[in-house]
């Protein structure tokens, strides 16, 4: 496997730019650790006041390369999206992260996030590329169960 | 029963069975103390170590990561298999650790005030039965005396047939564990598993089946038992020596107390704490056995490409003849009735004036492996008034020619050692 | 270092090292993780399992006599290894199942007032070290925890060197059990053993040593050492998974309580209690390992044909070459100094501004197998100040031009991830 | 290996008969078991007053052909030994069981017992024959010690 469908430009970008980064309000963020390497993530998904719509991901966290260039393109993808939205763009994404290259994320629909489509095909990095979507999504119940 | 055209084939994938013993042809009739080994699994497992070997569960080389893949690959085949979900089954090395590794537990849940479905105390009582191997009951045994609990037996008739009624018989509402063999590795005769299972939880006891003398034999299907845990050994399916299945229910494996620990079951580690993964990862520290677990799951297919229902059939058949023809040998005594009980391939007697260690050799010179011995389960034959017994235990390549071969020699016994 | 011929007489026992990974030809560097297979002990395994399959230390026949003889072999073959008697040398699952039956040892002592040597109680102190792999360290928490005793951990330097005299600075007369590596599995340095081991036994604790990554790299003199228990796995030893061994003093053995009980390893058993055996059996209960042990002997055998003390020459040379060429690489940080110390053939390391797993699946690309993340000893990590590293482990088909291949690929990082 | 070679006529008659068969008279007792089939020998050596000289052997016990005949040939054939006599005695016949067929013991010296020579060639057995013999050594020792 070629070692540029796994580390696109773009993904090295993200890495150094990490949109998000900095857990600079109160929320409620999810803590997500990889006991194979050690990284670790703490996320959170900021809710517009109604509980619909994202209106921001902040984040902290070491990683590898795919791990926290995922977390700085789900940060800026997923803004201003409802929750329904989210659900459905997370279910897809993990679906294609699970597909061993089957599937090609669509660009229009995931951005740069399209890039990390080439993960699926190194099946011991699926698990960097999700660490930020499960600390999302865990987030995201912390913060309605709150709200309850 | 197999066609002899299907029966050969089955056979010829076993290269043992080619082999000459004292020159002449080998009579395997021991599969029940370890099963012959079909060249497919052996050599999925040979070839995966030179070509495929790696480390599972860390790194992210190619080759780890398809070993790690090939382990929970084989896994998976076979928890469904046995009908469980993969996270469902932890290996082990054998039956024997997987009860080890329950009684243990409970010792270490007793000591420190631990979970209580798992921690024993003074007063309590372990439930096990007379047709127990020792590998489900000194375990018990050990942590009868370290809790003070009573250990409490479920007899059998003198033909051998474990009643529910007998096991309800010294059930109480302080029974906490209930451990006994879906099949005894002397007798044969298949338990009531699921209605034993019932009257246990009835009375709230954890129940910690031993299904080493069925996991090939019959269909294992684990839900439908109605037990805990289900403890059994690859190497009596024919896979290899080293390996064994923990299955329990994913509420037991959840409260279960860790008792081996180390590496890769662990999220966090400090200096003096650590935090542990869930099931099965929490009870399989250390480098996973991980030739052993592609070897047994090629194994597990080897059973499904005949069919485990068309295998329990074949063995049963050939079983029941076998009990029949033995019957009819003046001065033989089985143990174990086969009046209203289902059996599995699986005969154990004695024969009047010659020791089984002399019978054994007998059938041993005629090329004929047989077990002689208390097979691990000496209070039990001490219940059915012998010291020891000469075994027959049938396999998935046994014929109804190797059956009448022994049943003969066996009738040639007692004429040699000049008893008859 | 090996001449290049002897070189490629080794290299061609390991088949993997003709497959191409990624497209490219296989570059092992992680034999610390486990170890590849030569074709012989795989062979020599699977022959085994498909001609000689018996049950082992049971009943009379000949298959049965055979496989008991060639397991006795096999056990005598890796404790003369090891310059051990066979009946000190324990067969177990892993180093981690070794370490854990002292450890369980320890606290069953500790509930029911067992042995002095093995019980613990509230007040006494276990001592490990910053270097520990967590399968020397998670077992002692749960022994501490269930005990009430304290955990002290010895220090080592920021180049990562553990001192007698660091030991010395945390036992007490409350000492009962001091566990260190021979060496750890992150920094590849040769610790000083026998006088750790006789610094414990001057305040009168039991010494644990963990030998798994010193076993096929150096001359392991089980009774030079000074230890009174010594862990180590056949799979970091070009031997099978699924097998490991306890080696311990003959004394340290007899007053050692059973951990895992059942067949095999008694003498009389009745309904409710039972007489045990000697040593090594009272550990062994079940059936044994059998085709792993004679995989692991035959693995045995491949090294001491080569020479135990050429093995260790060739390693460590070609080792302080690969720290030589790596400390020389702009952001590379070698984790383990190579000043005033022996090391084996392993290196771990950082590289500046790029994440281990990055590194390694840089490496991997060009078919180079290494080993990334905390590789099970977070602590230590924490301690040097990093969350996980990147190491290259050899062996004995490692050559100086893998060596210089897989420095020159680590040169090239930083810039393909646009940091340098 | 032939069965013949295991199971000599003579063997089978000393099953049948045992020798020294009954403990009727008070002495030290060895109690020795094979874990493996559960067979059991009680075996006592009755010593001459000054404690040198074998009067007698007593045993009772279960076990195989070969286990009783070789307690019933040891009991025949040791009696009137001096200790010194019988620890060559014993010996040889150790080193013969283990010898894997390479050493045949000598009828003259060992009368019926040198019809188990064949038994070393069957490892397996070989605990069978010398099961009377541990308990002969340790019931001497045990003897021995009471005089002291
Ligand atoms: C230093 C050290 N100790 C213990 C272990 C555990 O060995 P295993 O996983 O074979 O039980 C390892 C290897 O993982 C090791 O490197
Ligand atoms: C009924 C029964 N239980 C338990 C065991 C123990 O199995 P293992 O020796 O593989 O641990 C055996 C086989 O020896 C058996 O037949």
């Amino acid at each position: 496997m070629e070692l540029e469908s796994l580390y696109q430009q773009i993904i090295l970008d993200h890495y150094k730019r990490k949109v998000g980064y900095g857990i600079d309000h109160g929320g409620y963020p999810s803590h997500q650790y990889n006991p194979t390497c050690g990284d670790e993530i703490n996320l959170q998904v900021l809710l517009s006041a109604d509980g619909n719509t994202i209106e921001s991901i902040e984040w902290e966290g070491t990683g590898c390369s795919i791990s926290q260039a995922s977390a700085s393109m789900l940060a800026a993808e997923s803004k201003g999206m409802t929750l329904a939205e989210f659900e459905t763009f997370a279910g897809g994404f993990r679906e294609a992260m699970r597909s061993r290259g089957e599937i090609v994320l669509d660009e229009e629909e995931y951005g740069d996030l399209a890039s990390l489509s080439g993960v699926s095909k190194f099946v011991a990095r699926v698990k960097c590329a999700m660490l930020a979507w499960v600390a999302a999504e865990d987030s995201v119940t912390l913060t309605r169960g709150s709200l309850n | 029963m197999f066609s002899l055209d299907e029966s050969e084939r089955i056979r010829g994938a076993f290269p043992e069975l080619r082999e000459l013993v004292n020159g002449v042809p080998l009579v395997y009739l021991d599969t029940a103390a370890t099963a012959l080994r079909p060249t497919g699994p052996v050599e999925r497992e040979s070839t995966f170590a030179l070509t495929r070997t790696a480390a599972v569960n860390r790194g992210a080389h190619t080759l780890a990561a398809e070993a790690t893949e090939a382990y929970d690959d084989a896994r998976a085949t076979i928890a469904t298999f046995i009908g469980a979900r993969p996270n469902d089954l932890v290996f082990t090395s054998s039956a024997t650790e997987a009860i080890n590794l329950i009684a243990l537990a409970c010792r270490l849940a007793s000591a420190v005030g631990g979970p209580a479905r798992f921690a024993l105390s003074a007063g309590d009582e372990i439930v096990h039965t007379e047709s127990e191997h020792h590998a489900n009951l000194i375990p018990w045994q050990e942590v009868a005396k370290a809790t003070g609990a009573t250990l409490r037996i479920a007899p059998v008739t003198d033909g051998g047939v474990l009643t529910v009624a007998a096991v309800e018989s010294v059930l109480t509402d302080r029974t906490r564990v209930v451990a006994f063999p879906s099949v005894s590795n002397v007798l044969g005769i298949i338990n009531p598993v699921r209605a034993i299972s019932d009257a246990a939880h009835r009375v709230g006891a954890l129940v910690v089946l031993d299904a080493c003398q069925s996991a090939s034999h019959t269909t294992l299907a684990v839900t439908e038992s109605g037990a805990d845990f289900i403890a059994f050994s690859a190497h009596k399916m024919y896979g290899p020596t080293g390996i064994g299945g923990l299955w329990g229910t994913a509420a037991s494996l959840a409260e279960m107390p860790t008792v081996l620990t180390g590496g890769s079951m662990i999220t966090r580690v400090d200096f003096d704490s650590a935090d542990y993964l869930p099931a099965p990862a929490k009870f399989e520290p250390g480098t996973p056995r991980l030739t052993q677990a592609i070897g047994w799951a090629e194994s597990i297919r080897f059973l499904d490409d005949i069919g485990m229902d068309r295998v329990a059939d074949h063995e049963s058949s050939l079983g029941a003849e076998l009990y029949r023809l033995l019957s009819a040998v003046d001065g033989v005594r089985i143990l174990g009735t086969d009046e209203g009980v289902d059996r599995v391939g699986l005969v154990s007697f004695a024969v009047d004036g010659v020791h089984p260690h002399d019978a054994g050799q007998f059938l041993d010179s005629k090329g004929i492996a047989v077990r002689v011995g208390h097979h691990c389960a000496q209070p039990l034959h001490k219940r059915l008034g012998v010291d020891s017994s000469t075994r027959i235990s049938l396999g998935v390549h046994s014929t109804l020619a190797e059956v009448e071969f022994a049943v003969d020699a066996l009738a040639q016994v007692r004429a040699f050692f000049g008893v008859a």
